[in-house]
């Protein structure tokens, strides 16, 4: 990953990507295995440095797996469509307490079947929302997400059905299997030592140890990004480009992009619901405090951040976002003034992001092109 | 209902009250929207610093409450100066410090966004952290009065106690309420004239609506947004002032709220329209207070962004349009 | 010499507009661009007024070298562009337009500033009629004529006229390259881009031809009006 | 312990990840278990958790103040044998929360956890604590509900709402002795709860109800509500940044009534704010006067150079209670038992759980600002 995060796609020499790109497949496979068992057993081997001190690894890393969740549907939205949504926290309110709801304060709803429905619930709000708002222009679309992001959470507030400030509490776990327990390393006397005495058991979702619930959003994430791959390279990810790039343009080659538009919110919602739920699942306690509107401008400052469109991008940028106020916990009361900080260094010395997408380039390239011809309409 | 019919006079004239200070902030919203098509996120912190500006010039001044006409006039007089100075500036400090440096790098918009929260959070913790900061100066002893509970409310005392002026509808206006709804009206007659006749308020408005024509004629745009973010600090520092003479109490964290129920405001008003702003307040302030009547004060928000929404839907480029500028459709 | 451009080249980030363009314009001259769609002569006139930034070569006004001078400080020095299309400030009015025009003079509060009123609305009898009309509200012809008009109120010693005849009906440009006559006439240097070859031809002193970013012909306008191969290319049919 | 060896295909990959590797556990039982033993007890911790940064970081400070007190007579009386204190700051966030219980049960060494401060991040954190047995003393969540999940680790040291809201109605009935009474709260859960208390113990004096929203500054159409019910008392269940505003803007619009708020806005700023506006208001607290026990007053005054604060007394008695555990050899397991069992005087009340793990001894007060100070207005009975 940091590797990557220092490539630059502009130079000419070949990036961290390329050089993957042009290992044979049977090499590539495997470094994909590795990489994902060393991100599955990352809680597990404490390994120093990254490991947090302040707070329980497992459950950072979790909130962890959830930005990145966040952010790969709001980069749908903001990355690959270009709309500007400043209340996306709403949809991952509407996904969790879909799953409070429906599981614990007004049905008995087991996890399996409450999931989908807190997708479809978010997906639904997408539409609903999108469908007057999204013929709006960009900027004032900014306004009216946030407006929607603050109508929920005060409903959610102000709602007895739905719990009201109290929130809703005990709600279920998924059912787990429980199969056998896989031990942590042990650091603390500088060499890695393996602790049969912390182990968490293999899928067991219970309230004190949150490595199956990381474990359980990765397998998420992975799905997701797949998921995403295939959209991305679809027709649909190509009218979004166009969409994106020069809206009238792509209206007259025939993209219906109101239709585009209104699918990319309802994906990007969707798995921000889905994101929300699973959230719900791992606390088994909401109220309406976790889901602030500053919660909505993290989310954009991750995928802005990572760089708008790149999904890779996007999981850096959650990433930062969401680790590092955690890493440096000994920060305390400076955690927000220097993350405030980095925000405004990362704007100005890295303004398309850590990873910019490769399409920026190309999409710049473009707009020269068109600003010659546009200079040389006008001698027409 | 029957509530909102008796109580129709006061709620009008408290909802104009507050809406006089929403337009006042989002006159600074539509100024920069207006030349350089962004939002500018911290111009809520830019109203934040204003309350307290106002709040330390009285504090240091000895305000107290029961005072004679004299003194008041001066502390007021010194509250404005205080607020519009320190305002304009944090408002010209962020231009500086959070958009020209990106602007030099032709940054892509969504980027002048994520510069700006980040200058929102740097402006409200460095307010939030006051006590901090001032003891590792070591100024501690002698600011102690004035960074006490840096996270908490800071509380100024009452200058103008509100004192019936008259009675509308059994509801007696006060002459807070006065001062501070004909106030705003009078800054922003000032501020439209000074945009429609003075040279520097004619660069503004050939720079929102276009800017490569209006550098043909001289029109220095790094100077002409400058003023425009000094003018909207200026303005946002009047409103802050309004502010704390009506609520009288502010924190770190004040400005976020405020700033998103301007921001509601100007878009409501139509962004980059000076009049709008005005319009989009009133409105905005005026369907907060019926609606808080109607449906309970839990609703309050959600009444204004409901309404936001109903009129972006009905109206989409707000209730009086763009206006400053309309050349980059 | 009042306008030397030495070798310059202006990209659009990595795309050439302009490669290796150098010409003169002397004082009293009516000096014409020619050249197809896409040729950089818009591009070429947005250089000259600071517009576009110079990736090589220099721009050397009245002896000054203004090759890195910001765009809005030429104005001061004497150089003034009505740009293509519509550059009228939509939202004003045609007097705020027109006092726009003295936005950099120094001398903007003098009684120089009425006599330049006087002449414009003179030159351009419309404006005067529609001096409180809001600009945007007004034809083709007639805010191209306030762009005109609002860029002789800034008393150029150089007037860049750029498209000046475009979209305009036949009589109206015979009138418009009458007025650009008539500035000349007053004194006025001018450095004019058209596509309306002919016309522009007859009334230039001299003219240079741009092809793909590149200066590939120039002479008086005379010499390149009767040359065939220009009137083949360029002049086409008939005016 | 739970250090069954159950080699699996996970761990196999673990070590060929990184190499040479050890193993450790498994064969050492973890240290206590014993219990008794002084000298395994030396190095023990108690846990602080709840907000010590951000926006509500005043009330955890006050708390950990008390605390600290605590913590400096215990480690003067064993200067051998020292206890630290570790901090969980939370924010207040619910959302924070699990993780830093986590991290706090996993740190062996410590016994006790003096909190959670607030009810929502109670409710995120204690079932964890349960589960771990980590026994949990809250020196000021006062929701009702905590007590009623079966966590056999929660204690409360302070009266809950349950016991204040009624104190509230009776001395609004009897001493304010109102007779049209209005009723806000700012929806938040502890505020909601109060104010809902209040209400059905008002029953029909009650003229009306509103609710505002934390963070909210304007109160214009409350205040029109307020004066235009006629209302001669106003009971506001929110906490003091809320309540400096409204009661400002009341008086502004020339309201007379009697304000009368609980222990949420039991706070000097709540007066430095509202100035003139605060005097008279009337404040419940199921915290005692600082002048009852005038040792812990003066003690907390010579360190912090202020009066005890909002609940840091009650922060001193739920650390005191943890570290009479320790001094009495009692480790993780055992310090439930013996949290349950205690039964002795604090600088608060007499301080004894009743089997739900409420404080058995609550007292509510009614104090009242008088000249820019909250003085005592004796119990409420």
């Amino acid at each position: 990953m940091s590797t990557a995060a220092t490539a630059r796609p502009q130079d000419s020499g070949p990036g961290f990507r390329e050089r993957v790109d042009n290992l044979p497949t049977a090499a590539k496979i495997l470094l994909w295995a590795l990489f994902a068992v060393f991100l599955f057993l990352l809680p597990l081997l404490n390994i120093p440095f990254i490991t947090t001190e302040g707070s329980d690894f497992g459950g950072v890393l979790f909130t962890v797996a959830t930005y990145v969740l966040v952010a790969l549907g709001l980069n749908i939205v903001v990355g690959y469509a270009g709309l500007l949504d400043l209340g996306y926290v709403g949809f991952y309110a509407i996904g969790a307490y879909t799953v409070g709801v429906l599981s614990a304060e007004h049905g008995k709803l087991s996890w399996v079947v409450v999931v989908p429905l807190a997708i479809v619930a978010a997906m639904i709000s997408g539409v609903i929302l999108g469908a007057p708002t999204l013929r709006v222009r960009g900027d004032y679309l900014a306004i009216v997400t946030l407006g929607f992001g603050e109508i929920v959470r005060l409903t959610l507030v102000n709602l007895e059905y739905l719990g009201g400030a109290q929130g809703i509490s005990n709600i279920p776990k998924p059912p787990g299997l429980e199969l056998f327990e896989v031990p942590s390393i042990d650091w603390s006397s500088g060499a890695p030592v393996v602790d049969l005495d912390t182990t968490s058991t293999f899928l067991k979702f219970g309230i004190n140890d949150f490595v199956p619930y990381y474990w359980l959003a990765l397998v998420v994430i992975g799905l997701v990004l797949l998921f995403d791959i295939l959209v991305k390279d679809s027709r649909v990810g190509r009218a979004w480009e166009a969409t994106r790039e020069d809206e009238d343009a792509a209206e007259l080659m025939g993209v219906p992009t109101f239709r585009f538009k209104l699918l990319a919110f309802a994906l990007g919602a969707a798995i921000g619901g889905l994101s929300g739920a699973l959230f719900a699942t791992k606390s088994g306690f909401i109220n309406p405090q976790s889901f602030e509107l500053l919660l909505s401008i993290l989310f954009l400052a991750a995928v802005v951040v990572g760089g708008a469109g790149n999904r890779w991008g996007v999981i850096v940028g959650a990433i930062v976002v969401s680790y590092f106020p955690e890493r440096f916990r000994e920060f305390a009361d400076f955690r927000v003034l220097v993350f405030g900080l980095a925000l405004m260094l990362l704007a100005i010395f890295r303004p398309q992001g850590l990873l910019p997408p490769r399409r920026t380039v190309r999409a710049k390239r473009a707009d020269d092109r068109q600003a010659v011809l546009e200079e040389g309409e006008a001698s027409v | 209902m029957q509530f909102l019919i008796d109580n129709f006079a006061a709620l009008t004239v408290t909802g104009l009250t507050l809406g006089a200070i929403y337009a006042l902030v989002a006159l600074g919203y539509t100024l920069v929207y207006g030349v350089l098509r962004l939002i500018n996120f911290a111009h809520s912190e830019v109203f934040m610093y204003g309350t307290f500006a106002a709040l330390w010039v009285v504090m240091l001044l000895g305000g107290r409450p029961g005072a004679g006409v004299g003194p008041v006039v001066f502390w007021v007089a010194m509250m404005f100066v205080a607020a519009m100075a320190v305002s304009g500036l944090i408002a010209v400090l962020l231009e500086r410090v959070a958009y020209r440096p990106l602007r030099k790098r032709n940054a892509p918009p969504l980027i002048a966004l994520i510069s700006a929260i980040g200058a929102s959070f740097v402006l409200a913790e460095i307010m939030g952290l006051r006590s901090r900061i001032v003891a590792w100066v070591g100024l501690e002893e002698n600011l102690r009065d004035y960074v006490r509970n840096s996270r908490n409310n800071a509380g100024m005392p009452t200058i103008i106690s509100p004192q019936p002026i008259f009675t509308v509808g059994g509801y007696n206006v006060t002459n807070v309420d006065i001062f501070v709804i004909i106030g705003a009206i009078v800054l922003m007659v000032v501020l439209d004239q000074f945009v429609k006749r003075s040279r520097l308020g004619r660069g503004i408005r050939a720079v929102a609506m276009d800017p490569e024509a209006a550098a043909l004629m001289g029109v220095n745009r790094d100077r002409v947004i400058q003023v425009t973010f000094l003018v909207g600090g200026v303005m946002a520092g009047a409103a802050a002032a309004f502010y704390m003479l009506k609520i009288g109490i502010t924190r770190y964290d004040a400005g976020f709220i405020l700033g998103v129920k301007a921001f509601t405001a100007a878009v409501l008003g139509g962004i980059g329209n000076l009049r709008g702003a005005l319009v989009g307040g009133f409105v905005l302030g005026l369907a907060e207070n019926y609606g808080s009547a109607l449906v309970g004060s839990q609703w309050k928000d959600v009444v204004a962004f409901v309404l936001l929404i109903l009129i972006l839907l009905f109206r989409p480029t707000g209730l009086l349009g763009e206006s400053l500028g309309k050349a980059r459709a | 010499m009042l306008l030397k451009v030495n070798g310059l080249c202006v990209n659009y980030g990595r795309i050439e507009a302009i490669r290796d363009i150098s010409f003169t314009v002397e004082e009293g001259e009516i000096v014409t661009l020619i050249g197809a769609n896409g040729a950089g002569k818009t591009t070429t006139m947005k250089t000259v007024s600071g517009l576009r930034p110079v990736r090589a070569g220099t721009v050397v006004f009245d002896g000054q070298d203004i090759t890195h001078l910001p765009s809005h400080e030429r104005p001061v020095l004497g150089i003034s562009q009505s740009p293509e299309g519509r550059g009228c400030f939509v939202g004003m009015t045609v007097m705020e337009n027109l006092e726009m025009g003295t936005y950099a003079r120094p001398d903007r509060k003098s009684k120089a500033v009425k006599d330049d009123l006087a002449r414009v609305f003179e030159l351009f009898p419309r404006l005067k009629e529609r001096s409180n009309q809001a600009a945007g509200s007004m034809s083709g012809g007639e805010q191209q004529m306030l762009a005109m008009g609002r860029a002789l109120m800034a008393k150029p010693k150089l007037l860049l006229l750029d498209e000046p005849s475009m979209g305009l009906a036949p009589k109206l440009i015979q009138q418009i390259f009458d007025i650009v006559t008539e500035i000349n006439s007053q004194g006025t240097t001018v450095l004019l881009v058209e596509q309306n070859a002919a016309q522009a031809l007859k009334r230039s002193h001299r003219a240079y031809i741009l092809e793909t970013g590149e200066i590939v012909r120039e002479g008086t306008g005379k010499e390149l009006a009767n040359d065939p191969s220009v009137k083949a290319a360029y002049l086409g049919g008939d005016v | 312990m739970r250090s069954t060896l159950k080699f699996a295909v996970p761990l196999a990959v673990a070590a060929l990840a990184l190499g040479a590797c050890g193993t450790k556990g498994g064969e050492t039982p973890a240290a206590g278990g014993s219990g008794g033993a002084s000298q395994a007890a030396c190095d023990q911790k108690i846990g602080m958790f709840g907000a010590l940064t951000g926006p509500n970081a005043n009330l955890g400070i006050y708390i950990q103040n008390g605390v600290n007190l605590a913590l400096d007579d215990y480690n003067k009386k064993n200067p051998n044998c020292k206890v630290t204190l570790e901090n969980y700051d939370s924010q207040g966030d619910p959302t924070q929360a699990p993780a830093l219980a986590k991290k706090a049960i996993d740190d062996k060494k410590v016994v006790g956890i003096v909190g959670p401060a607030f009810s929502g991040e109670s409710k995120a954190a204690d079932p964890a604590f349960n589960e771990a047995g980590l026994v949990t003393i809250t020196p000021s969540a006062t929701n009702p509900a905590l007590a009623d999940n079966g966590w056999k680790t929660f204690f409360r040291a302070l009266g809950n709402d349950a016991t204040q809201g009624p104190a509230a109605a009776k001395y609004i009935k009897d001493t304010v002795k109102s007779t049209k009474t209005y009723v806000i709260d700012d929806a938040s859960e502890y505020g909601k709860g109060l104010a809902d208390i209040v209400r059905k113990d008002l029953g029909a004096q009650v003229v009306g109800n509103d609710t505002i929203q934390q963070k909210q500054t304007d109160f214009s159409a409350s205040v029109t509500k307020v004066t235009s019910s006629g209302a001669d008392a106003l009971f506001f269940g929110g906490y003091s940044p809320e309540a400096a505003p409204l009661i400002k803007q009341l008086r502004d619009a020339g309201w007379k009534g009697t304000f009368v708020v609980a222990d949420g806005v039991k706070d000097q700023s709540f007066i430095d704010n509202a100035k003139d506006a605060a005097e008279g208001t009337i404040i419940t607290c199921p915290c005692v006067p600082p002048d009852v026990a005038p040792d812990f007053q003066a003690a907390y005054k010579a360190k912090y150079n202020e009066d005890p604060n909002t609940y840091s007394g009650e922060g001193y008695d739920s650390a005191t209670i943890l570290l009479d555990g320790i001094a009495a050899g009692k480790d993780r397991e055992n310090m439930v038992d013996f949290v349950k069992s205690y039964d002795k005087k604090g600088v608060t009340k007499q301080l004894k759980f009743d089997p739900k793990g409420e404080s058995a001894d609550i007292k509510v007060f009614a104090y009242k600002v008088d000249g820019g100070k909250i003085v005592s207005e004796g119990e409420i009975k």
